[in-house]
């Protein structure tokens, strides 16, 4: 860790950021770790003539002398008591102006509370639990959409089902699409989203016929899928983080289900290790997420960043790692905008600040906070994974006018 | 009377341990003027911490010989308590700590009558057991708070009633205050009429009962002592950390760690729990930090760490605190 | 009324019958000698007035309170104190502290107990080792520790099982004169298992023999070792003749 | 429309779920086997017992992916891998643990599961590793109503399998009674000129060697990565006990007691329509389950020794 003299805090500005680094989450952690780097070194600090955005001109941070952003990690290890250490340490010793991460919700809890205490503003770019942006912090500003958001999504596709808006599928029948089951962990996540579903399912006029959480990476599933196979449903829809999601599959597979949509809620479903290991059982399956490599097709930013990504670590972006992307730039257009790094001015660009959508990397209309800190001009994707010769394709199908193929309908099942 | 005078008298110790118990003290006590970062403050307030929670665990587990892992339930206990009742009635934490330690002590009789049943292995897994149902039984309770667990609410200024400070240095004197709390009543602990029945039991149970010693009602008995320690401990973190959920509050891992903290410093020894803590802690924390970011050292924080743990407990059994004393043997 | 009554005590341990209908009396002030061949099921008994063992039927009874199938913890706070054949040795605690735990069962006061134990150990002439541990010392005071334990939780009656064994001949004098003293200077009722008939025979009033669980005789030394059962169970010829 | 022709039927339900129940609860047993073996005869528990069979799963894993191999092919190799784990653990801790106390031994072997975890997480990484292709992988039986996956029947077969050698071995063999004999006693075993130390390592041999195979069986069906033991740590553990430490009869039974609780109670919650006693609750049963039945039979089902 550089100490921090005068005249380095001139020259660079620290950001702290505090991802799951080791622990059971390193490998996305390392991800997240890999594409903030990337965004501070080839979009903002240094000029970067093969991306088309504003930012990727000024080499440097432009109201403050073009002075380097530089990000200082810290390891949570997904234990938000060691977290609330870290920023601690980040703040008093490494005398950050600002925070970014945690990644894990209940990381970003303790994070986000120690920030709030010494008056340290903290942009949070990949957790979403709604709760993060209902506790009337004032230091505290969330890039991504949040769970509501996604879970919103999901029934804005069912409903645009019926109303044949969907590419490549004919109006279907409401009665085909009626019956839904849940199964999702037991985490905060999983419950909370959980709750989401039950209640847009009364909004939008379907019947949940079988509701369940299960303990988070358990042995064995066999008894959760037989419920939810029991039920009968036309929808399947999951919250689930990697190893269940894998093992959730395995077992629907096992005992031949074959429901007509089956929707996963991010997390594992989204995860780069998933259609790595299902292969072409993962054809078919619909995820949420952020971000989708096929943006390229209608936004020409999002192809261009990616490859940037890709280039040097062999992976497209995925969700998660796009949004730490947004998140350093958003660092980026704050501290642009505050022309200092005095906390209050940070504060005040913050609550202010408008990026324009094409500066990003998401397909987003931009970013603008409300009053509570989360950015309103966001917007989720759902996926579908589709098996094309030999490697599956995250095709976008929703919102309909990104698709970028046409859906699966009904879901084709397993062979 | 008799009880504070033991309780505040080490003349049983050798010089240099009074010595050096002394040197401690002053040192605890200027630390948060000799101008170390945060980070090393944090460092200390967990090693005080979990020398607490060590001390606490060596009632049952090191004087009294069961080998206890079920821990972390009382920790939740008292994180939970306090967090709760802040968050439900805006009790005040000085009022809701002691309430948590009840509690414990209440639920550490209920769990501890059959538990006292078992010995040896099965009571080992059998606490493992109890303290892993509890936390499922959090993390699905809607009420409080489910896998979600509770934020405490901020306070925008300082505010004593509620232990919430923006700088470390008061918590680290609160808990420091605990700490000796502790450790005095261990020193009295140890002498009293419950610490010498204790290590009878622990020496030879069936002349212990011989001796009119009811040993199951003592194991009973330090357990809710340790129960108690462990809870104040766990309110401790609640207003520390201002956030707790059942993961990070009631899990294995601690369970382990507090046990391991005093079996490695030296079981059944006054010093044993704080060298534990004095060594694994800042093991702990630093390595995590310094290789913990480090890509492509992913895990070898925890492979030193863990070979730490294996040379210790298989080198002398008696932990640190063992070794020392042995090379003093050699020395005298 | 008698001071110990042991009536119709039955012990089986899944067929194998320890303990057959045993019954006697012990008067306060008695020194009672229980002798038999090995596996005669003399522990056994003890361990079921004790409370180690619940007797399967019988019962025994205690200065007139039934005390059957009661808990060691709690028989000997009845009054009865025991020692074991063995005395486990550990590293644990000083001799002094054993011996304090045994105090600590009447006083909660570490000075009393503290007290109450080093007269102990000077009475059993054990003050030069009050600082070793049991694992420091030959058997012989490993014995007198035990002794020691049991006495400091005075006791009205005490059970001794095989004070005696595994010690050289003088130490077994010192062992037989120390029982007496015992006797004599704190009034304590003794109830002895014994194999070295140098010590039973001398100093105990009444003995008692098991054989195979079966109660065989009882009365005076001199009956006994006349008894041709006894004998045929257990004594040698020559020992009868030399009495 | 759901698969599965008349799962209506609670009857149904129970039946298949008691199947799925044994099918586990063989995996969970061969789980413990080794665990149980190892306490019998020199009574110390193994924490890092979960991560041998991580590392029996890793074995099982490279092997059909370097050699290009069915994955049932590789139980062999995994088989060796945990023996070979077993003795360096024996040879090298496990050896001066014993002098110990229990805590000690704990801890020793608490230290050892950190050790082995880490050490594969810094080898291969966090991420999750699955077969894709195999003989029996993702296929499945359909008898009527059930529907059964191969990978889990064959596992339950082979843990039966090796049930039946362990017994042979321990009853029928002069080394099997040698090992005995020191589980029973080890001073007598020692008199009767049975190395006992030669035992101990034999007995962590064959406990490294059935958890080898278990994991070889597991990556069939289930995917590896560093802290996958943990899950089937305890359930190993509450096995062990529940049964009895050290005995086999036990860890079989427990086992698949504790597979028929994890999958009926669920069931059980539904139809008695309690959902609040969801899945999410089916291993806390378990534990309760253990706890109480060692607190009725403080040295659990067919316990021998304390």
């Amino acid at each position: 860790m550089v100490s921090s003299t005068i005249f380095a805090a001139e020259k660079e500005i620290k950001i702290g950021v505090i991802y799951p680094l080791s622990g059971a989450l390193a490998t996305i952690g390392r991800d997240l770790q890999r594409a903030a780097e990337l965004t501070a070194d080839e979009l903002v600090n240094n000029k970067n003539p093969n991306v088309d955005t504003l930012m990727a001109k000024w080499g440097g941070i432009p109201s403050l002398g073009g002075a380097k952003i530089k990000l200082i990690f810290a390891d949570s290890r997904g234990e938000p008591d060691r977290g609330a250490d870290l920023a601690k340490r980040l703040i008093l010793d490494d005398k950050v102006v600002g925070l970014m991460g945690a990644y894990q919700s209940a990381v970003t809890k303790t994070v986000s509370a120690v920030a709030e205490r010494y008056g340290i503003p903290m942009i949070n770019d990949s957790s979403t639990s709604p709760d993060l942006t209902r506790r009337g912090f004032k230091w505290f500003w969330r890039t991504t959409p949040h769970d509501e958001y996604f879970d919103k999504d999901l029934f804005e596709l069912l409903k645009g089902l019926t109303e044949g808006k969907v590419k490549g599928v004919k109006t279907v029948p409401k009665d085909q699409l009626k019956n839904l089951t849940y199964a999702c962990e037991n985490t905060e996540w999983g419950s909370s989203v959980a709750k989401d579903l039950e209640r847009f399912a009364k909004e939008y006029g379907f019947n949940i016929v079988k509701g369940l959480l299960y303990s988070a990476n358990a042995p064995d599933l066999t008894s959760e899928a037989q419920a939810v196979v029991a039920a009968k449903p036309d929808s399947m829809l999951f919250a689930s983080y990697l190893s269940d999601s894998i093992l959730m599959i395995r077992t629907l597979k096992g005992m031949k289900a074959s429901p007509h949509l089956f929707w996963g809620q991010d997390a594992g479903f989204e995860m780069a290790d998933f259609p790595r290991m299902l292969g072409a059982d993962t054809n078919g399956v619909l995820t949420r997420t952020v971000f989708i490599a096929k943006l390229a097709k209608v936004k020409k930013v999002a192809g261009q960043i990616n490859e940037l990504y890709k280039k040097k670590y062999g992976d497209d972006l995925t969700g998660a790692t796009a949004r730490s992307v947004v998140g350093v730039q958003t660092w980026a257009y704050v501290l642009n905008r505050a022309a200092s790094t005095d906390p209050k001015a940070l504060q005040k660009a913050c609550n202010e600040i408008d990026i324009p959508g094409y500066e990003l990397v998401m397909p987003w209309d931009g970013i603008k906070f409300d009053a509570t800190g989360q950015n309103i001009k966001g917007r989720g994707l759902i996926g579908q994974y589709q098996w094309k010769e030999g490697k599956a394709e995250l095709e976008i199908i929703y919102p309909f006018d990104l698709a970028s193929a046409n859906m699966i309908y009904p879901f084709p099942g397993w062979k | 009377m008799e009880t504070l005078k033991d309780a505040f008298d080490f003349s049983d110790f050798s010089r240099i341990e009074r010595i050096i118990l002394v040197l401690f003290s002053i040192f605890l006590l200027v630390f948060p003027w000799l101008g170390f970062g945060s980070f090393v403050k944090t460092v200390m307030i967990y090693f005080l911490l979990f020398s607490l929670f060590g001390m606490g665990w060596n009632t049952i587990g090191g004087y009294g010989g069961q080998v206890e892992l079920g821990k972390a339930q009382y920790v939740g206990i008292g994180a939970y308590t306090v967090a709760l009742l802040m968050v439900w009635w805006r009790i005040p934490f000085w009022v809701s700590m002691p309430i948590g330690v009840l509690i414990a002590i209440g639920y550490s009789f209920i769990i501890g009558y059959p538990l006292f049943r078992l010995k040896g292995h099965y009571f080992a897994i059998a606490t493992i057991c109890t303290s892993l149902v509890l936390q499922d039984i959090f993390i699905n309770w809607k009420l409080v708070g489910a896998a979600k667990g509770i934020e405490l609410p901020i306070r925008d200024h300082p505010d004593f009633l509620y232990m919430q400070f923006k700088s470390d240095t008061y918590y680290f004197y609160f808990i420091m205050a605990l700490f000796y709390a502790a450790l005095f009543y261990m020193n009295w602990f140890r002498k009293s009429r419950l610490g010498y029945q204790l290590r009878m039991i622990k020496d030879d149970e069936e002349a212990a009962e011989s001796l009119g010693i009811d040993a199951r009602w003592c194991k009973i008995k330090a357990y809710s002592i340790a129960s108690a320690f462990v809870a104040v401990g766990g309110g401790f973190l609640a207003v520390y950390n201002l956030y707790i959920d059942p993961y990070s509050v009631m899990d294995l891992d601690l369970s382990i760690k507090i046990a391991l903290m005093a079996m490695l410093g030296g079981a059944a020894s006054m010093w044993g729990p704080i060298i534990g803590a004095a060594f694994l802690i800042p093991l702990d924390r630093f390595l995590g930090s310094w290789l913990g970011a480090q890509k492509g050292l992913i895990g070898v924080d925890f492979m030193i760490y863990a070979a730490m743990i294996m040379a210790v407990s298989a080198y002398q059994p008696r932990g640190i605190w063992g070794i020392i004393e042995q090379f003093r043997k050699r020395g005298a | 009324m008698a001071f110990l009554q042991v009536i119709d005590l039955v012990k089986d341990f899944g067929g194998v019958v320890a303990n057959n209908h045993i019954s006697f009396d012990i008067d306060q002030g008695e020194i009672i000698g229980l002798i038999g061949p090995n596996g005669a099921g003399k522990t056994t008994l003890f361990n079921c007035i004790v409370g180690y063992h619940k007797p399967d039927s019988g019962k025994v009874i205690f200065k007139g309170k039934e005390i059957t199938g009661l808990k060691p913890f709690m028989t000997n706070r009845e009054g009865i104190g025991r020692t074991f054949q063995l005395t486990k040795v550990t590293a644990g605690m000083t001799i002094l502290e054993n011996v304090m735990v045994g105090a600590f069962c009447r006083t909660d006061h570490r000075p009393v107990a503290r007290n109450q134990a080093s007269d102990l150990l000077a009475f059993l002439r054990l003050e030069g080792v009050k600082e070793f541990h049991l694992n420091e010392l030959p058997i012989a005071s490993q014995k007198k520790v035990g002794l020691a334990r049991a006495l400091a939780t005075e006791p009205k009656l005490l059970m001794l099982d095989e004070v005696a064994s595994g010690l050289n001949p003088k130490e077994t004098e010192e062992m037989v004169d120390l029982i007496k003293r015992i006797h004599q200077e704190m009034k304590i009722t003794l109830f002895l298992i014994e194999h070295v008939m140098e010590v039973v025979m001398p100093i105990s009033q009444r003995v008692i023999v098991l054989d195979s669980g079966e109660k065989i005789a009882e009365g005076l030394p001199k009956e006994i070792v006349k008894n041709e059962r006894v004998i045929k169970a257990y004594l040698g010829e020559k020992y009868a003749k030399g009495l | 429309m759901g698969e599965g022709g008349g799962r209506k039927l609670p009857a149904m339900i129970i039946l298949d779920a008691i199947l799925q129940g044994i099918l586990m609860g063989l995996l969970f047993a061969l789980v413990a086997l080794g665990l149980t073996i190892i306490f019998g005869v020199m009574d110390i528990v193994n924490f890092a017992h979960g991560e041998f069979l991580m590392i029996g799963m890793y074995a099982a894993y490279w092997t059909s992916l370097l050699l290009h191999v069915d994955p049932l092919v590789t139980l062999p190799a995994s088989a060796v891998v945990g023996m070979l784990l077993g003795l360096a653990s024996y040879y090298w801790l496990v050896k001066y643990l014993i002098r110990g106390p229990m805590i000690a031994q704990l801890f020793g072997t608490f230290g050892l599961m950190l050790f082995l975890r880490y050490l594969a997480q810094f080898l291969f990484g966090t991420d999750y590793r699955i077969i894709q292709k195999g003989l029996l992988v993702g296929k499945s039986l359909s008898l009527g109503p059930f529907i059964l996956d191969w990978t889990k029947l064959s596992t339950a077969v082979l843990s039966l399998l090796a049930f039946l050698l362990v017994y042979y071995l321990l009853h029928r063999t002069k080394l099997g009674k040698a090992l005995r004999a020191t589980a029973l006693n080890k001073e007598a075993a020692a008199y009767m000129g049975i190395r006992t130390d030669r035992m101990n390592a034999f007995a962590w041999m064959i406990g490294g060697g059935t958890v080898g195979i278990a994991g070889g069986l597991l990556v069939n069906f289930w995917y590896v990565y560093p802290t996958v033991g943990l899950l089937f740590l305890m359930i190993a553990f509450a096995s062990v006990a529940m049964g009895g430490f050290g005995s086999i009869k036990g860890a079989f039974f427990a086992g698949i007691i504790i597979g028929m609780i994890e999958m009926l109670f669920p069931v059980f919650g539904h139809l008695i329509g309690w959902d609040f006693l969801g899945p999410q609750f089916k291993f806390t049963v378990v534990y309760f389950a253990y706890f109480i039945i060692v607190v009725l039979r403080p040295q659990g089902l067919f316990g021998w020794k304390r």
